[in-house]
């Protein structure tokens, strides 16, 4: 098993005609992903290397029963294509796009959460990699392999580092999980940590925080109360001074609040290891899969 | 963006809240000029992005022309907390009865903008939460819902506002909600909202941070920017479309992704380091975007030596080794640079970068190793070119 | 509030809804002078609030002047199914490639605006839904969530438009959709709406119905009324603020609350009669309130008797008995009043009744006995005062 | 038992200082309804006849308990009122309120809607009176005593009329409701005709409809699904011309819907006995309960 994608998944691609889009689309089926249609109004009935595509979702999904959407929109129109999504009774959205205005961002999660079917993972997030089996967004697969290790980011790069990190030493992942550096991720650490603690082939989980906002402490209380397995994580941004957004659009510490020091704290306080630098946090990780 | 003090007032002014009278000025002459129109007693408040202005020296009340002169003067040109003053606001400086604490943030936790309330105006928000929180009262807004009457009336009666201005108040908040969602804002803070002796509410300061993102929406709010009077290097990557952000020490830092650069500067402050800057060249960067990013990071007269720190997803490692061979040979650098390539195409990007055999570059294979060498080389000091 | 065309028109125009230029006339020669702004060819249309206008010959093209003052002249004054044409639209005929139908209602069972669009305009939506079923996409919005692009879209693809105007539609019921939540409509309906053999899209009629509950929202609306044109007992009924409406029966109708009215109208139909209006005289009406509803029934020259019908709640039955005795001595009707009274105070009313000792006017114990014995006196005619 | 409202109703009022609001407030009080609380803004501190007045439902609800609230207030402030009792935690609504906008109406229904825990009846009804325990409105009180009918109407002195004749015949009600004539209720037919039908109390029910909209067809589809108590109808406005409103907002017939005796046929056709006048639903009333 693996979570969120895997081989049931039958692809959307919102903005498959795109440059970006197409090429991550055709990498993603060139991993074995079932990429079933594409989405772009007014090119309906066209096809990107085979792959029908459909003026609206509604049509993409009555047509291909699409259940898993990848949002490759410009940021302008990507809000209301993940609403799109979700009308058309897609379960599962990855929103890759990067840029998403703050208050369009709430809109989308203030309506996606009155819908307990779906989930949206991202915006501005590197996607989903289930190794071997279903590569959703822009992850490099060839780092990773499959394995029992499910990672959970805000970052993209860094998961890559720490992935590869892991693979070095012998270990897979059931599954990677960006959720996007933004101020309002649609999935937060918990949602994840949730389905990797429900998911029989995760036997490790290792969260890769940074610093702004609370979803780390989040995360650390959630672990606390209701995760079983082990968690290893990563904290990064822990000298950027206040006031100063460091590259992702939710890093930033303002006044009191988003500092790293205090989710490394909150973490550790619950049993999370911490590691000081992505090698050691796969070093760690490694030490407790050895046992 | 964040909006100095009067541009954020040049807002709220669209949406018609009380202010007081002002007026901006750039020059000694101007502020002299502004203050013959406004008149006497008024205040000169230094425009910068950073708090403790007062107490910095940074606003001054001048009774007469010549004290306007006088603190004008002293004003402009000022560092307070490292940011240079170059404009002015002046403002009537009317009787106040009252301070007042008016806000509506976007609140990332409770994924909705919180709106808050306090009498206990003058003072920084998180002062007024640790030491008065009866008399601070927070709501948060469904933004499906909006923000309706009742709830300005709970805020203000949960605040305890006077009761003669609880409709006035309340209707400054709904109008402060307005502007977060009509503008895009992040945050519209109104510290103090100040009630005069003819029981007027009006909005002496203004804080207005409006979400980037959203400028598409706003074509006229491009004017309210005033990034001509940032850093240059900050300038200078803005326009290259690189996140660059300016810090205090003296390691220049190169890196794709915004967490492995910020993990960067933690990994290089770990081995007693000072990162000179963050800056990230993003995913799928080609060799001329990284020349030029590394002409803004030397751009940076602080820096000696430079780190770079790639693991190549979308971006191939070997462009990233061009990119540094094009941009050393172009800017002849006099600092050392550290290269660590890891992920796609790292094989091909080490033999390049071996063929050339470029002096002071020196590959290291982990990203620990790389930081505790650059911090060294950092130490060492200049290298001839 | 139903609104003329072009009112509705003018209200669409301040939200720039594309549309042909035309003007509104009164006199023919207005319509004359229109025309010659206008230009021909043009449709010359009958302003009145009833469908079938065309049929009934309201509608009419004119290529010359002497056209439109012909068309003019028969037109004004024209009565289409009981409405009486005292305004004419004029507009410039356009040369038309599609005709659609785009609408937003209140759909009450679904508690949401429900938003319309149809390939097949022209016609009565009815008809479009029952024979081209597949032609006329439907959508209910959440109002909380509002209507967004992609619902224009959807519902453009569904209904078929063709593609190069899918972005101009989906634009214009955005629009529609903006007006029905921004003016407090009830009913925002353009059919048709047309596609020109330049391909652009214009409202060629409207149909626009205001709530009258929310005009306090809209001070500028009230312009739009044409009350002025409407019955006179109507209108003089609005004036004192009472529910009233004209029927086509004899039987004057006096009750109160809208279900026991209602109730008191199907009464009377059951016993054979024919109620010549529906007035509710409210919750609590007092007796110089009671003797202006009696005024206003007997405004009505077609009112050959009254029924009297109150259950009292809120409502005293001593003050209607008050009420229809007071009303009875200044009006001094000629026709016979039955009355009927139940509820708080109702012996009391009784006994006034009966010791005022009035001729014709004939007390009765139950409301479907009272409905026999109105109906009845009103078959045998006017009585003498 | 009763529904919605009886001894445990702790009535609070919008618009208690009032002219309006006092006096019905006071009748209620005088009929046994405990009043705990009025809520003017800017009035707070006062009290009417000793029943204390607070700014906001929040600082009512926290000093008096208060679980049942009554709007009194005028239409343009109306459903904010409404939004604001349930912002304060208070579970029954009545709106007696004349004339608020349509949109208004729109807002609250769907913003109450997410709240299972909140029923609103009204707005532009008279009340709801349980005979004998409580009376939250302006239902003439006198007329009714308590026994085992359960009444719901869209129009307040129909109901009385009804009623009245009940009381002549005998029979007394479990509650009388007036869900109003405003064309988006917050209660319907079929939200009340559950509560009566899950109400030991309630024998049978009486249902007094209008034209306008579809309220009473579902009613009837409810009924036939899930109501195993005799329910007896009447239906107001069955000759009532079409695209006129009669009195109440939501009565109009428009185009093909709304008409009555598409009600009639509809509630006939599922085994609801339909009384052509007021008295003959008392006739088939009585006659039912005397079996």
């Amino acid at each position: 098993m693996s979570i969120l994608v895997g081989e049931d998944t039958r692809l959307a691609v919102a903005g498959l005609t795109g440059r970006e889009g197409s090429y991550h689309a055709m990498n993603n089926r060139r991993y074995g992903t079932n990429v079933v249609a594409g989405i772009t109004p007014g090119k309906g009935g066209q096809d990107v290397e085979g792959v029908p595509v459909f003026n609206t979702f509604r049509q993409a999904v009555a047509a291909t029963d699409a259940n898993t959407a990848m949002i490759f929109v410009p940021p302008r129109f990507a809000a209301d294509s993940i609403l799109e999504a979700e009308d058309a009774g897609v379960a599962t959205i990855v929103a890759i796009t990067e840029g998403i205005p703050a208050h369009d961002e709430l809109i989308v999660f203030n309506v996606l959460k009155r819908n307990p079917g779906v989930r949206l993972v991202g915006p501005n997030c590197p996607g989903v990699l289930s190794p071997g089996k279903a590569n959703v967004g822009i992850i490099p697969a060839a780092f990773f392999k499959p394995g029992n290790v499910g990672v959970v980011s805000r970052s993209g790069t860094l998961t890559y580092q720490i992935g590869n990190e892991l693979a070095q030493s012998g270990f897979g992942n059931s599954t990677i999980v960006g959720i996007g550096g933004d101020p309002v991720p649609g999935s937060s650490f918990v949602d994840i940590i949730a389905l990797f603690q429900a998911d029989p082939e995760t036997e490790l989980i290792v969260m890769s925080g940074e610093i702004g906002g609370s979803a780390e402490e989040e995360a650390a209380q959630y672990i606390a109360e209701q995760v079983s397995k082990p968690v290893v994580a990563y904290i990064a941004g822990l000298t950027a001074p206040p006031g100063k957004t460091m590259g992702h659009a939710g890093a930033i510490v303002s006044g009191s609040s988003g500092g790293g020091q205090a989710k490394i704290d909150a973490l550790e306080a619950v049993g999370v290891r911490v590691g000081r630098t992505p090698t050691q946090v796969a070093q760690i990780a490694v030490e407790i899969l050895r046992g | 963006m964040d909006l100095l003090e009067y541009k954020g007032k040049q807002v709220l002014a669209r949406y018609d809240v009380a202010q007081l009278p002002g007026r901006e000025a750039t020059t000694v002459d101007a502020a002299v000029a502004a203050a013959e129109d406004i008149g006497f007693p008024l205040v000169i408040k230094a425009q910068v992005k950073i708090g403790g202005r007062g107490k910095a020296g940074g606003i001054k009340i001048a009774n007469t022309l010549d004290e306007v002169r006088e603190h004008a003067t002293n004003i402009l040109g000022m560092d307070i907390r490292g940011h240079i003053v170059h404009e002015l606001w002046l403002q009537l400086a009317s009787e106040i009865v009252s301070e007042y604490y008016a806000a509506v943030v976007f609140d990332r936790s409770a994924k909705a903008p919180l709106v808050m309330l306090s009498t206990q105006g003058g003072m920084e928000i998180e002062q007024v939460a640790a030491e008065h929180p009866e008399a601070l009262a927070m709501l948060h807004v469904d933004p499906l819902v909006g923000f309706h009457p009742f709830h300005a009336r709970r805020l203000a009666y949960e605040a305890g506002v006077d009761a003669d201005v609880v409709v006035p108040v309340g209707d400054m908040l709904a109008t402060l909600y307005e502007v977060f969602v009509g503008e895009d804002a992040t945050l519209v803070e109104i510290n103090p909202l100040v009630i005069t002796p003819e029981r007027e509410v009006a909005a002496l300061d203004a804080k207005v941070t409006l979400d980037d993102n959203a400028m598409f929406r706003h074509p006229d709010n491009a004017t309210l920017d005033d990034s001509s009077a940032a850093d240059p290097q900050e300038a200078m990557a803005k326009k290259r479309g690189l996140t660059y952000v300016k810090l205090d020490g003296d390691i220049g830092i190169f890196g794709n992704g915004a967490g492995l650069v910020m993990s960067t500067l933690d990994v290089v402050a770990h081995a007693g380091g000072a990162p000179a800057n963050f800056l990230d060249a993003g995913g799928g960067a080609k060799a001329e975007a990284i020349a030029a990013s590394v002409e803004v990071i030397l751009g940076n007269p602080n820096v000696k030596a430079v780190l770079f720190n790639v693991f190549g997803g979308i971006t191939r490692c070997d462009e990233v080794a061009r990119g540094i061979i094009e941009a050393y040979e172009i800017l002849k650098p006099t600092v050392p640079f550290v290269v660590r390539l890891d992920g796609t195409n790292d094989v091909e990007a080490r033999k390049l970068l071996a063929d050339a055999d470029l002096p002071h570059v020196y590959p290291e294979a982990t990203m620990d190793g790389a930081a505790a060498r650059v911090v060294a080389l950092a130490r060492e000091g200049v290298v001839a070119a």
